[in-house]
């Protein structure tokens, strides 16, 4: 028999983006244990060659072109976070490798000019100008007007702030204050001095991690109390909330994935997660896990590995996996997956948005910081 | 022969891998003064600072006051009784004047002690009263040899090393410093010198020792060394 | 987008950056110890720092100790470490030039990081015990920054008076100058060292600690702190303690006027510039530090 | 008295530097206090006085190393005062440095070459000549810092020589060097004399500076307060009041 | 002589087979080896100027993220080929160096070097700020172009030149007199050495070989932002690099390089969760065992000339 098809990734183990490439790590794991105990692909076990790339493109690209041309990889996955990404798919597309890159959100990797345009890289969670919708949706609604939006000066996160900007327009409201902080930031105290001045109804944060948590604080410290608060990457994670405990309380968040969402396998999925590394989930573990199946079933419907037949496959095919529905227009940009908006409920992440999904309704609007 | 207070023998030993002392013996008796002399690169400073605990001899032996003290850390021979001024500038450069005296005194407890170990070095260099607010690492060279050996003399050591007290200090206050030297040989200190001033150091030596290449060379009473024609020729410049 | 500044606003922003300027003069004297005494530029500042802020969330979430009752315990905790890495690793390239302490030290810096990955992982954790803030007219002030504020200013004080009254810290002072000089005065030399890096390591846990009780803790929490407090010696004068407390107060400030006027990601700009400017007409710092 | 603009033509010839009511405070310290002094090419010149008295300071305002306050100094026919110290080194003025200052990572030999600007066989040549003259030619290729205290101060000499300036400054050469070296580098001195060199030696020990000097200056507290032939020196009241001692 | 001319020989035979490598190798092994020239690069070339003057530059990356963004504006806004592009990385990486250089290299220890360090923070928050012509924090995205050989020499050549240039300067008084600067600045000019003009020459000509490698590694990766090329992880690995070779020395930053680049190669792929720690075990070792580095080790025990 043959050996095992050997799919190479690059991740993020270290540096700065460790822990959420580390779930993505995870997710990989569980999904290639999971191929094997069903048979494997195309009759051959499947294995993971993982490398670290210590969360910079300089290194993935190098890695990337090692799995390729040196450790002879039959496919690759995609790494954690957009920038690495956008680095590494030069060389996949060079190679003609199809890369389902299940954890870059930014619409530039995908919807390129004419001259620029890549073919064989496939987009698997929201874009990034997405995560924020939900929050001025629901805010637009209810009838708030003013919006102010802060972000992180990185590639996702001003996407995501371009996206709130974009929307609140859309819906008539005015954004009345929008600036960038420096990666790595948490002292926020003249941000907010200036927001607070304004007033606004809404205050939408395009964060990472540690600065949602920051923010949050001096938003309290200073009293800067809109009607709306949301963060984006971040405020998903429990430790947001133990963390800020009473303070986390009604902020909105966005997620590509939760637990609790109702698609097929995903209570499963979540359950065997858990057994197997003894935590839970993030939606970057349910992302990798799911992009690994997206892929495998795009080489399942071609029967080879053949990349050009694969990525034929990938353009036509439509799935609902535990992290939600994938289908991708001619770029591989993703159109059909939602992402939701939760907010923070009594120590529960409780999905408010959109309708179709939210089980509950949103606790609007959010009262003085001394109410809560 | 007087109690030996010091006594090096045959220290073999360097800097790294390289040995400069070639087999060194020095020795001093309680209320001597002993002086060292020899040319330029002869392993003079080498000596005491292997002495003192600097440098670690590849053999031979150092024992003070009836202890051995070869390859000891030097903060713990100085605590035993022996001061030591190195060659140079050897003081607290951002430290005041009164600062670098009373650290000469670190190792003495009490207060009054140390008051009246500051007025002796007062008396003794009057310019350390006047500049005790200044910066040491801004007096001039002289003044500072001055400080260095004020601080040493903070303690009331049993024996004091000193590698050329005169360098650099003008006539008056070598000619001080020499004073100085006997009156506290007559006080009962013990001291051992390097010295380049060979004659005003021989002069002053109850023994003397010539140092070359790392080898003891001569060997002797300071006014025998200092009549003698070899020693002439060779250290004193004719 | 102008945002029009009131006098109100402006106060604000003045208190912030001395409430926060303070901490990094506490933090930054450690550094500054170090370097004064041992000409070691100890790029591990930040991550002993970031030691000292798991000490005080483990003994906080663990055993429920106030977090402000930690801070003495976490200034215990991390004088062992220092004293234990002095002794197995720094003290070996006490004699050597700068850069090789600082790659040490760097080296160190790492190996911290990643094992405090490794043992507490990435996740954040926190140490959520006063929030909110008291209102002075239109100036809010943050409690746990005021409390913050308060713990560095004493403790400052505390180790300036240290330097400059007792005869250890006189002693750490001589041995800043001259190591083969303070032998000679029967110091043990090593001895100093051990209680130098020992005591930097322990302010660092101060503000280890008080900082966790401000922002999230996580393994690389520490950089930018070594960053910022290389920033406060260098403004104020390196080697040169006062210094540490006015470059602090200063660079609070710069910050966060700077982020007032212009915005955040300018103001870093703006305070390097300023550094820059500082150095240029007076090359060894503000209150003038030592030249190398 | 001379005026600015009024130096005789002869003067010209042999003037080679001209100091003018120089004067250097440190904070309180004064110092050197409104120094004047002159000197003449082909001559050696001593400056003496008690520790402190501001001689080195002198030496370091006329180099450059330290920025005068008040008063003017006039080299080869223009002021240099002001001036940085390599520019002042490269008009002609070599100095040595009381508190040692040898390049200590650069091996003995190199130390010699470094300095000049000849092309590097022939100064290699010359640098070796120097070395054996203060007898550590066997040491050229130790690191200067590996030399012992006198080693390296005859080192620092050599150096100055190597440059081959018009005006030389010496602080202390003599301290800390045997004396039978001693003797070969005074004869250094005055042959540096007889090719038309000026010295300016800063010296405690009394026999180097009446074996060699022509003329001698004497500070106080920062203020000339003689000048004249050796012997005239020793016995003037207030030097021996100041610096000799009783 | 007869050992000068073998070493020259080997030296050949190793240009000639790097030359030729690119033919063989896999697309893996051309970048790999490509990404040693580039260290090779920034580590001579801090070298340079900190290794010589004894100026410890902390912000070195700052000059390859200059040539970086210099490189990828004029390839993705003017349309200019990559190899001038390169060149003008380098000529802007000079310009920045002359700018600052000027006040900068007055300061002394680490004043200097925590200035440059600020240079660096500013230069990529600037980068940041001007987001019209930088994309700021959204990076600027190359057209794709598959062009890792022709680089691959250039970053050869960049390496080669580099060396030769540090063993030019290191053989003439010029560098000598470059480290009468890190010996001892004062006496330097009372010995008539213009130490300013020195320093800044060295410092320009340090920062002309990063220009050109960030322009080219621009190039290569085809996506540069400014986190990625303005990181103080690459001034500290140009420093550790010299510095396990050999500072001050023609040949040990090239040791370095190669040394530091495979030995990370190797641990990457065996034990990718521990790895800094790891780096910086190296890096402890390094210094307590090697402070001088290997060839400064063998320098300073067999008497070996400076030129090696
Ligand atoms: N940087 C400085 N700051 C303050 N005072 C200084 C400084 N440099 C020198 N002085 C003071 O200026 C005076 C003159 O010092 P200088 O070194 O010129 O003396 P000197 O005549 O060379 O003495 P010596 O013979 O001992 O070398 C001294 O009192 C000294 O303390
Ligand atoms: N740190 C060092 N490393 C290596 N060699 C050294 C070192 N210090 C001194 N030496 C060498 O040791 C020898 C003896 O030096 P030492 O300082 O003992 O001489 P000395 O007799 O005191 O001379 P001087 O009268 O000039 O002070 C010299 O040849 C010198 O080159
Ligand atoms: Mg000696
Ligand atoms: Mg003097």
């Amino acid at each position: 028999a043959q050996g095992p098809i050997r799919i190479g990734a690059s991740l993020s183990l270290t540096g700065t983006y460790a822990k959420l490439g580390r779930n993505q790590h995870e997710g990989y794991k569980l999904c290639e244990k999971d191929l094997n105990a069903t048979g494997g692909l195309l009759g051959r076990k499947v294995e993971f060659v993982v490398y670290d790339d210590q969360s910079t493109p300089a290194t993935a690209v190098r890695l990337y072109e090692k799995l390729i041309t040196e450790d002879m990889v039959d496919g690759v996955m995609g790494p954690y976070s957009s920038p690495v990404t956008e680095a590494s798919a030069n060389v996949t597309e060079k190679y003609k490798k199809v890369m389902v890159a299940p954890l870059a959100a930014t619409t530039s990797i995908f919807k390129r000019p004419p001259d620029k345009k890549r073919y064989y890289v496939f987009m698997v969670i929201s874009p990034a100008e997405a995560y924020l919708e939900g929050l001025i949706d629901m805010a637009a609604k209810r009838g708030l007007k003013t919006v102010a939006v802060v972000n992180e000066d990185t590639l996702f996160s001003k996407a995501a702030a371009a996206g709130a900007v974009d929307i609140a327009k859309k819906k008539g409201m005015q954004v009345v204050f929008q600036e960038a902080y420096p990666k790595g930031n948490t002292d926020f105290a003249a941000l907010l001095t200036k927001v607070k001045s304004l007033n606004p109804d809404i205050v939408a944060a395009a964060t990472y991690f540690d600065d949602a948590v920051a923010l949050t604080r001096q938003m309290r410290e200073l009293d800067v109390s809109p009607k709306a608060y949301g963060v984006t990457v971040g405020g998903d994670l429990p430790e947001f909330y133990d963390t800020l405990k009473a303070n986390a309380e009604y902020v909105y968040g966005a997620t590509q994935w939760e637990h609790v969402l109702p698609y097929p396998g995903n209570h499963e999925f979540f359950g065997a997660y858990k057994k197997e590394f003894g935590h839970e989930p993030s939606y970057h573990s349910a992302a990798g896990y799911a992009g690994c199946l997206i892929y495998a079933e795009a080489v399942k419907r071609a029967g080879t590995l053949d990349a050009d037949r694969v990525r034929e496959q990938l353009l036509k095919l439509e799935m609902r996996t535990v992290f939600g529905d994938y289908k991708v227009d001619q770029d591989g940009f993703q159109v059909a997956h939602r992402m939701v908006t939760f907010q923070w409920q009594e120590g529960k992440k409780v999905v408010v948005w959109p309708d179709e999904m939210a089980p509950a309704k949103p606790r609007f609007p959010t009262p003085p910081w001394n109410q809560r | 022969m007087s109690k030996q207070l010091l006594t090096a023998y045959e220290l073999v030993g360097g800097y790294g891998k390289i040995d400069i002392l070639h087999g060194v013996s020095l020795s001093v008796g309680v209320g001597e003064i002993v002086s060292v002399i020899g040319p330029n690169g002869a392993g003079k400073s080498t000596a005491f600072k292997t002495i003192v605990g600097f440098l670690r001899p590849r053999s031979g032996r150092v024992v003070f006051n009836g202890e051995e003290i070869t390859g000891i850390r030097p903060d713990v021979v100085i605590q035993r009784g022996l001061a030591y001024v190195p060659q140079g500038r050897p003081v607290f450069p951002q430290m005041t004047v009164l600062e670098n005296l009373e650290m000469g005194a670190y190792t003495v407890g009490e207060p009054a002690r140390v008051a009246k170990a500051l007025e002796r070095a007062y008396e003794l260099f009057p310019i350390l009263f006047e500049r005790r607010r200044q910066k040491a690492g801004t007096m001039s060279g002289g003044e500072q040899q001055m400080l260095a050996i004020g601080r040493a003399l903070m303690t009331a050591p049993r024996l004091i090393l000193l590698d050329e007290p005169s360098l650099g200090l003008a006539p008056k206050f070598v000619t001080l410093i020499f004073d100085k030297l006997m009156e506290m040989k007559r006080a009962g200190y013990t001291l051992m010198l390097v010295e380049q001033n060979a004659a005003r150091a021989l002069a002053i030596a109850d023994r003397a020792y010539a140092l070359e290449l790392g080898r003891n060379r001569f060997e002797g009473p300071g006014t025998a060394l200092l009549a003698d024609p070899e020693v002439k020729r060779l250290y004193l410049g004719g | 987008m102008n945002v029009f500044v009131t006098p109100a606003m402006l106060a604000q922003v003045v208190v912030s950056g001395i409430l926060s300027g303070a901490l990094y003069a506490m933090v930054a004297l450690g550094l500054a110890l170090i370097f004064g005494v041992m000409r070691i530029i100890n790029v591990a500042h930040g991550p002993l720092l970031m030691l000292g802020a798991y000490t005080t969330y483990f003994l906080y979430s663990a055993l429920g100790l106030n977090p402000y009752l930690t801070v003495p315990v976490s200034m215990l905790a991390l004088f062992a470490v220092g004293v234990l890495l002095e002794r197995t690793l720094v003290f070996r390239v006490v004699d050597a030039p700068e850069l090789s302490s600082l790659l040490l030290t760097f080296g160190i810096s790492i190996a911290l990081v990643n094992l405090a990955q490794l043992l507490f992982t990435s996740d954040l954790r926190s140490v959520e015990y006063l929030t909110g803030s008291w209102v002075v007219g239109p100036v809010a002030l943050s409690k746990p920054r005021l409390v913050a504020f308060v713990f560095a200013g004493a403790l400052t004080g505390l180790a300036f008076l240290f330097l400059r009254r007792t005869k250890l810290g006189k002693a750490i002072r001589a041995t800043s100058q001259s190591r083969e000089v303070a032998m000679v005065c029967g110091i043990d030399v090593q001895r100093i060292h051990l209680i130098t890096f020992g005591l930097a390591a322990a302010l660092a846990a101060a503000g280890g600690a008080l900082i966790a009780m401000i922002v999230a803790i996580q393994p690389e929490m520490g950089q930018t702190w070594t960053f910022k407090s290389f920033l406060v010696i260098v403004l104020g004068g390196a080697g040169n303690y006062p210094g540490a407390l006015l470059g602090g107060i200063l660079l609070g400030l710069i910050e966060q006027v700077a982020s007032l006027f212009l915005t955040t990601q300018l103001s870093e700009v703006v305070a390097y510039v300023l550094l820059v400017v500082v150095l240029l007409v007076r090359p060894t710092g503000l209150l003038g530090g030592r030249e190398t | 008295m001379l005026t600015v603009n009024g130096i005789r033509d002869d003067l010209m010839a042999t003037t080679v530097l001209e100091i003018e009511r120089l004067t250097k405070r440190f904070g309180g310290v004064t110092a050197v206090d409104g120094v004047s002094l002159r000197l003449e090419a082909g001559r050696i010149y001593g400056l003496i006085g008690p520790n402190g008295s501001g001689k080195t300071t002198l030496f370091n305002c006329i180099t450059g190393v330290e920025r005068r306050d008040e008063g003017r100094v006039v080299f080869g026919g223009g002021r240099i005062d002001g001036l940085k110290p390599w520019e002042i080194a490269q008009k002609g003025i070599g100095r040595t440095f009381q508190l040692i200052r040898v390049f200590p990572e650069l091996s003995a030999l190199e130390n010699l070459l470094v300095v000049t600007r000849d092309n590097l066989a022939a100064a290699r040549e010359r640098a070796l000549e120097l070395l054996r003259f203060v007898k550590l030619e066997e040491l050229r290729d130790e690191y200067a810092g590996n030399l012992s205290y006198g080693q390296q101060k005859l080192l620092e000499f050599v150096r100055v020589l190597m440059r081959e300036p018009t005006l030389i400054l010496l602080d202390e050469p003599a301290a800390g060097v045997n004396r039978t070296l001693l003797n070969d580098l005074l004869d250094a001195v005055r042959h540096l004399r007889n090719q038309g060199r000026t010295v300016l030696l800063v010296e405690h020990d009394m026999k180097v500076v009446m074996g060699l000097c022509e003329t001698v200056f004497v500070l106080d507290h920062g203020e000339k307060i003689a000048e004249g032939a050796p012997g005239v020196i020793q016995t003037d009241e207030r030097v021996i009041e100041a610096y000799f001692g009783r | 002589m007869i050992r000068r001319g073998a070493a020259l020989a080997a030296l050949a035979a190793v240009v000639a087979g790097l030359a030729a490598y690119p033919g063989y190798a896999s697309g893996y092994g051309v970048r790999a080896t490509l990404q040693i020239f580039m260290w090779i690069v920034l580590a001579g070339s801090w070298n340079l100027i900190s290794g010589l003057t004894g100026y410890v530059s902390f912000g070195h990356v700052a000059f390859f993220g200059a040539g970086a963004y210099t490189g990828a504006i004029l390839v993705a806004k003017v349309g200019w080929p990559w190899l001038p592009a390169a060149l003008a990385g380098g000529v802007a990486a000079v310009l920045l160096a002359l700018v600052i250089g000027y006040p900068c290299l007055r300061l002394k220890g680490p004043y200097f070097a925590i200035a440059l360090l600020g240079l660096n923070e500013v230069l990529r928050a600037l980068v940041s700020y001007f987001e019209g012509l930088t994309g700021g924090g959204n990076g600027l995205s190359l057209p794709t172009l598959d062009a890792t050989i022709p680089i691959y020499y250039a970053m050869g050549a960049s390496a080669a030149s580099v060396t030769l240039l540090t063993y030019v300067i290191i053989t003439s008084r010029f560098g000598l007199r470059l480290m009468t600067i890190r010996e001892d600045e004062v006496a330097a000019e009372a010995m008539g050495i213009d130490t300013a003009r020195h320093k800044l020459y060295a410092f320009l000509l340090s920062a002309a070989g990063p220009g050109i490698v960030g322009a080219l590694t621009a190039r290569d990766q085809g996506y540069i932002e400014p986190i990625s090329v303005f990181p103080l992880a690459t001034t500290i690995t140009m420093i550790v690099m010299v510095l396990l070779g050999g500072k001050g020395t023609v040949w040990g930053p090239v040791l370095g390089a190669v040394v530091l680049f495979v030995a990370q190669e190797v641990v990457w792929a065996r034990y990718p969760y521990v790895h800094p720690l790891l780096f910086g075990a190296i890096i402890v070792a390094v210094v307590l065992l090697m402070p001088r580095g290997v060839l400064g080790l063998l320098q300073s025990r067999y008497r070996l000339p400076r030129t090696i």
